[in-house]
């Protein structure tokens, strides 16, 4: 069987329709089950105490009054731990330095951020948790912190890692600086770029942290017995993953370890990576007890992966008739405590919407006292669009060009040659681009104090390893048992429809779970706008198969040969001009005979699916700006976006709608709010303020499908580009309304109003 | 940690003084349990005031209204000849967190915690509501004003609660009305709020009015200066300018994460204009 | 020979050399002669190279042929949220 | 440490059990009870994923101590459904495609039957309002919003 699966457009029954969700009824009834719902008898809880400090040599630990606490049956410490090699492993796809993830887990030497784990312990319950916590004396030597990117790269700035050289420079530089890493990206020739343009514009921005924001906080319950065996319950996006990093950082055999994925509440990159789990093994191993682990909201905000703050600076260059001559950027983004911001995607999304001659990306991942960024939905893109959006939409005002007619003047388009490599496959930018500018909401009238803003966005989208296995029940039902989590988008409802597209046969017949790590191969997470694509592309893979053994089974049953028996609409039916008839055998037949023919029938795939197709989206938002107090009010929003094709178009709007609204939220109001101490103030809903309902109007959708030609259905995947133009959208929308630009995220009503009244100042 | 639940106010007082200082009032909870679980309090006793008949009722009185300490936000906004009575009051009270959080959370919750941005204060304050208050030593009387001293602290000696909230009978042609600036349109804490009760004479000339702010200092501040702006006015534009000028001249805010100082001295004035003009509004619709 | 075009992001490993022939028939070969030849570069390519042959993007595809007139561009790899 | 007995009605059962004075109604509903269908999201009131109706009252389980719930009435998501018969929030809720991950969708079913029962005809501000104390990080809100009105005609008859 082949790994790749071409696009073939033909006759659909189910793709495209919008069926209800198989977890649908258990979500609305409280039945279905997530993170913190999963008990064992005689489990303790496992509590985690957090440094106080942004950064602090941790001199000393003393957990023996915690331990003599009645009721606390384990502590563990960074000395429960190895040492690991400063080196990048592999787990599955994903290369980690095993050595930061050890750090980041439990603190060794330096606490790097508040709310970095020092200790955990695990007693008999919440409260004794929380008492031996509080018994647990962390002698610490308070060091100069830096959180903000711009200080963190001066010479002399704290230093989180004394050694760490910036990787990238030549030659190795002589003092270890907080830049971990320098990247370039160019192409053509930016100096004479910008020789021939005859606007320039040239702006520099900046962004602070923000949180995925999911509402269910990690969770866990690990189980460790005496024969070396652990099993994990927790909520993730990726069990393989998890199961991989504790194995790695507990020094256990990867089949020791059975991890099941319980329903995920929301994770948009944020629950790609272990926080307690390894832990929870641990002090299960140590108490001989079940141990379940839940983070508060306060941990979950101090202690798990925002996005990067940034400050980001775009120069661009245009002809006056509206071509783009050069394109500059330089983005220092926040690694958090350890190196890995997505400056590198970040960088490489920055201009790909636009056919350029001439681009130079640089990008520095930078450490500060922070926690350790985690993916958050097109990591990195968002934040490096804000500013070249709002640079281009400042460029078309200067020439005089309708926004949307100077994007199609420089779009990208099938076979344009990107900065970062490869020339573009068939993509449909032009389309959301034409799509969003014969929209309605683009003609309708505005009233004082509003705007209107558009903004694009472009997602790579990936494959990557993915398995599945379909097997035929004795009723003729199949089980579709999925390794790629259903994060929420539905992609368990997308994958059974495709297999019963496949088979020719009902939607309900076929019931998708997603199995634990000893039921499958290993799968990457579900991630990078992959699952319905990749798992989308192995289900596929695994119907065509068992439709394959279909009808073998039903040639040696009819006693036809193979060329005979076609299979159509869920029946093996005598093929024209196959020369043979038969009396058809339905998908039901055929498995109540199926034990005593054979065997079972059963397909799986095991792939790693290339071939992703990219994504892009146009955004338009109406905003209404009040001058005496700098609020902004979302009055109208709509996405356009190309996502090959949506297997569930319900589902599909639901991921625009979403991504969009997280978007809106990280222009707003939300941001990582620091005191000069580097702890965090606002570690609650209450102040970080994600948008609320009444906050929001109804978003517009509309989904254009360009096939992606390697999926056989020309799925692109969706989830990601649409948090991408949001933050530059209403920034857009709110200079055309009051004539002002924002630099600056989020434009909270403070910053809004102080830029008003500087400017008014300015003027006068 | 203990918890009683009192049916009579002597009880609920004799607990309190029993308890040496130890012991907290619930009332809807809203506040007390998220300092429990911080381990912002940790007392020995919990005296829910809730099974209290006089702190859980609001009467018609002479005019006026008498509003349990205890009666939660939801009960208030339901009660809708109350409602016609001080829609300002309301404003404030229907500020108050989500849904879910009025369904338990009190005005006297409200003042008692002592938040220099609770919502319903500078409306009580406006409104010139009295708090009665009941204590080992007896009953007495406080101009809302009085109550609160600053973040967290109130003026009430040890066992002493806040049982009810009197507001005066109202004067035809009056009208009350309360704003608070927040970045998002619900859930959130002001980051300055404004409060403004007005009464018109025959020929519409303001003929007294009070205005209060939260939000902008260490406590909702009663502000005679802004009322002063538009006694003896139409309540027009440049009484409401004076208003707004006085009310930010007012202001001794703080710099923190839900505002700057400058921002909050400025929006003070903006939303006590406002404010006006909605307290003007109401005034004139009042017969 | 395949034309083998590093991405601009990987200069600094290769003194600045960003284009070359390579006799190659598959990525798992690709990657042990860039190897062999910018040894600053190998930690690099384990760590997280994409290939683009013929301007279709492979991740983690070490057998994936090369064929002798193809075009192979170095990418950084790409995860997500 | 002490327990607290107590008695109250769940979804028109009986119960009774034994609590810590500082834990929450949600803490005692899901570890004591093992309905677990109400969520925590924040613990703090910030987010409704632990509504719940007290006494007809809508509220967040997680502001209000175990002890309080002493003979009062409590309706949990676990309630919601007669039987097999889905409330008509929760068939629309699935037909609109109104929840993704599904850990705000019981607290926002609990609060919007509380408001349908009080405004049978609510319009699409007073639906957002009603809610805003739900927050929801998947759906940005838009089908919620269409399933309650949706749910709401149907209720209605109309």
């Amino acid at each position: 069987m082949p790994t790749t699966l071409k696009y073939q457009e033909k006759d659909l029954k189910l793709v495209g329709t919008r069926p209800p969700r198989p977890d649908g009824v258990d979500k609305v009834t409280g039945r279905a089950r997530f993170g913190a719902d999963y008990n064992l008898p005689g489990q303790l809880i496992g509590k985690v105490l957090r440094s106080p400090h942004a950064h602090a040599r941790i001199k000393s630990i003393d957990t023996a009054a915690a331990l003599a606490l009645p009721g606390v049956k384990a502590v563990v410490t960074r000395d429960d731990f190895a040492e690991m090699p400063d080196e990048m492993a592999a787990v599955g796809e994903l290369m980690i330095n095993f050595r930061d993830v050890t750090r980041n887990m439990m603190a060794r030497e330096k606490a790097l951020y508040d709310g970095h784990p020092v200790a955990a312990v695990a007693a008999v319950s919440e409260s004794v948790a929380r008492a031996a916590l509080a018994l647990i004396k962390v002698e610490f030597e308070v060091l100069p912190h830096v959180i903000d990117v711009v200080e963190a790269m001066q010479p002399g700035a704290p230093l989180l890692h004394e050694d760490q050289f910036t990787v990238g420079v030549k030659p190795k530089p002589e003092r270890p600086s907080n830049i971990a890493k320098r990247l370039e990206f160019g192409r053509g020739d930016v100096a004479a770029g910008f020789a021939q343009a005859e606007v320039i514009v040239e702006r520099e921005f900046n962004t602070k942290p923000v949180h995925q924001g999911y509402i269910e906080p990690q969770a866990c319950l690990a189980s460790y017995s005496a024969d070396g065996q652990a099993e994990l319950w927790t909520s993730t996006q990726g069990h393989f993953v998890f199961r991989a990093q504790c194995a790695k950082v507990l020094q256990m055999e990867v089949s020791k370890i059975r991890v099941t994925p319980t329903e995920i509440g929301g994770g948009f990159g944020g629950k790609n990576n272990i926080y307690n789990e390894a832990l929870a093994i641990a002090l299960s191993r140590k108490s001989n007890r079940p141990v379940k682990m839940v983070m508060t909201r306060e941990e979950v905000f101090r202690g798990t992966g925002p996005t990067p703050g940034a400050n980001v600076k775009v120069k661009l260059g245009c002809t006056r008739d509206g071509r783009i001559t050069a394109a500059q950027a330089e983005l220092n983004f926040q690694a958090g405590a350890f190196p890995g911001s997505p400056v590198n995607q970040a960088s490489m999304c920055a201009f790909t919407r636009y056919d350029l001659a001439n681009v130079q990306v640089v990008g520095n991942d930078v450490t500060v006292n922070r926690p350790k960024v985690a993916a958050y939905r097109a990591p990195g893109a968002p934040i490096a669009v804000f500013g070249v959006e709002s640079v281009v939409d400042e460029m078309a005002k200067k020439l005089g060009i309708d926004p949307i007619e100077f994007r199609l003047k420089n779009a990208a388009k099938e076979g344009t040659q990107t900065y970062y490599g490869p020339r573009l496959g068939p993509i449909g930018y032009i389309q959301t681009l034409e799509a969003a500018r014969a929209h309605a909401h683009y003609r309708a009238p505005l009233g004082p104090n509003q705007g209107r803003g558009v903004a694009t966005g472009f997602w790579f989208n990936i494959g990557n390893e993915t398995t599945c296995a379909l097997n035929l029940q004795e009723d003729g039902t199949l089980t579709l048992m999925l390794g790629t989590i259903d994060v929420a988008g539905g992609s368990r409802a997308a994958m059974a429809m495709m297999v019963a597209e496949e088979l020719g046969i009902e939607f309900e017949r076929v019931r998708p779970v997603v199995g634990d790590t000893a039921a499958l191969g290993f799968n990457f997470l579900t991630a990078g706008s992959r699952s319905t694509f990749a798992s989308g592309m192995a289900s596929v893979i695994a119907a065509r198969q068992v439709i394959e053994k279909l009808r073998a089974r039903v040639a040696k049953i009819r006693e036809v040969p193979l060329e005979a028996v076609a299979w159509k609409d869920g029946q093996a039916r005598p093929a024209e001009g196959g020369g043979a008839q038969f009396a058809p055998m339905t998908l039901a037949e055929i498995a109540k005979m199926a034990g005593k023919t054979g065997g079972t029938i059963a397909g799986h795939a095991e792939i790693n699916a290339q071939g992703a197709g990219p994504g892009f989206g146009t955004h338009i938002v109406d905003v209404e700006v009040d001058r005496e107090t700098g609020w902004i009010r979302i009055l109208r929003y709509t996405v356009v976006q190309d996502v090959g094709k949506a297997i569930h178009p319900a589902y599909v709007e639901g991921q625009l709608q979403g991504g969009a609204a997280q978007g809106i939220g990280w222009a707003l109001n939300e941001e990582y709010f620091y005191g000069d101490d580097g702890v965090l103030q606002n570690p609650g809903f209450l102040d970080y303020r994600m948008p609320v309902a009444s906050d929001l109007p109804y978003i517009d959708t509309v989904i254009v499908e360009v096939p992606n030609p390697n999926h056989p259905y020309g799925v692109r995947g969706c989830g990601e580009v649409p948090i991408i133009a949001p933050m530059a959208a209403i920034a857009n929308a709110v200079e055309n309304a009051i004539g002002l630009r924002l630099f600056a995220q989020p434009f909270s009503p403070p910053r809004v109003l102080k830029a008003i009244e500087d400017a008014a100042a300015a003027r006068d | 940690m203990r918890y009683e639940a009192p049916k009579t106010l002597e009880q609920a007082i004799a607990l309190l003084a029993g308890a040496n200082g130890q012991a907290k009032v619930l009332a809807g909870g809203t506040d007390v349990l998220i300092q429990l679980r911080s381990n912002r309090a940790a007392p020995d006793l919990l005296v829910d005031i809730k099974a209290i008949p006089e702190m859980k009722s609001i009467v018609a009185d002479a005019g006026g209204y008498r509003v349990g300490a205890a009666v939660t936000c939801m009960e208030l906004i339901e009660n809708e000849t109350f409602a016609r009575a001080w829609p300002g009051v309301v404003d404030g009270v229907k500020y108050i967190g989500s849904v879910q959080v009025k369904g338990r959370a009190t005005m006297g919750g409200n003042l008692c915690n002592a938040s220099p941005a609770a919502d319903s204060v500078p409306a009580l304050i406006a409104a010139g509501a009295v708090a009665q208050i009941a204590g080992p030593q007896g009953r007495r009387e406080a101009p809302v004003e009085d109550v609160v001293l600053g973040p967290g602290r109130t003026s009430l000696a040890p066992g002493e609660l806040v049982v009810s909230f009197v507001l005066p009978r109202r004067a035809p042609h009056s009208g009350d009305a309360y704003l608070r600036f927040t970045p998002r349109t619900e859930m959130d804490i002001a980051v300055t709020g404004a409060a403004v009760n007005l009464t018109l004479d025959g020929k519409g000339v303001c003929s007294s009015a009070r205005v209060s702010l939260g939000a902008v200092a260490a406590r909702a501040l009663l502000v005679p200066a802004a009322a002063a702006a538009l006694v003896g006015t139409k309540v027009d534009e440049a009484a409401l300018a004076r208003l707004a000028a006085a009310a930010s001249a007012a202001c001794k805010p703080i710099d923190d994460k839900r505002g700057t100082k400058e921002y909050r001295i400025k929006v003070a004035g903006v939303l006590a204009r406002r404010a006006a003009k909605i307290a003007l509004e109401r005034a004139r619709g009042q017969g | 020979m395949a034309r083998v075009v590093l991405s601009s992001a990987l200069a600094p490993y290769t003194d600045g050399e960003l284009e070359l022939e390579l006799d190659v028939t598959n990525v798992r070969q690709l990657f042990k002669a860039l190897a062999e030849r910018y040894p600053d570069l190998r930690d690099h390519l384990e760590a997280g190279i994409a290939v683009a042959i013929d301007n279709e993007i492979y991740q983690d595809a070490l057998l994936q042929p090369i064929a002798p007139d193809s075009e192979v561009i170095l990418i950084t790899k790409i995860a997500g949220g | 440490m002490s327990r607290n007995h107590v008695s109250t009605t769940v979804n028109g059962d009986r119960v009774e059990f034994l609590c810590e004075t500082g834990q929450t109604l949600l803490e005692a509903l899901r570890d004591e009870l093992r309905l677990t269908g109400t969520k925590e999201g924040c613990g703090t009131g910030d987010c409704g994923a632990c509504s719940v109706t007290v006494d007809g009252r809508l509220v967040c389980a997680c502001l209000m101590l175990a002890v309080e719930a002493e003979g009062k009435a409590i309706q949990t998501i676990e309630g919601m459904a007669a039987g097999e018969a889905l409330h008509p929030l929760q068939k629309k809720f699935i037909e609109h495609a109104a929840l993704q991950c599904g850990i705000c969708t019981p607290g926002i079913l609990i609060a919007a039957r509380a408001l349908l029962e009080r405004n049978p005809d609510p319009s699409e501000s007073e639906v957002r309002y009603w809610l805003a104390g739900n927050l929801c990080r998947c759906t940005g809100y838009h089908k919620i919003v269409d399933a309650v009105l949706d749910a709401a005609r149907e209720m209605r008859g109309a």
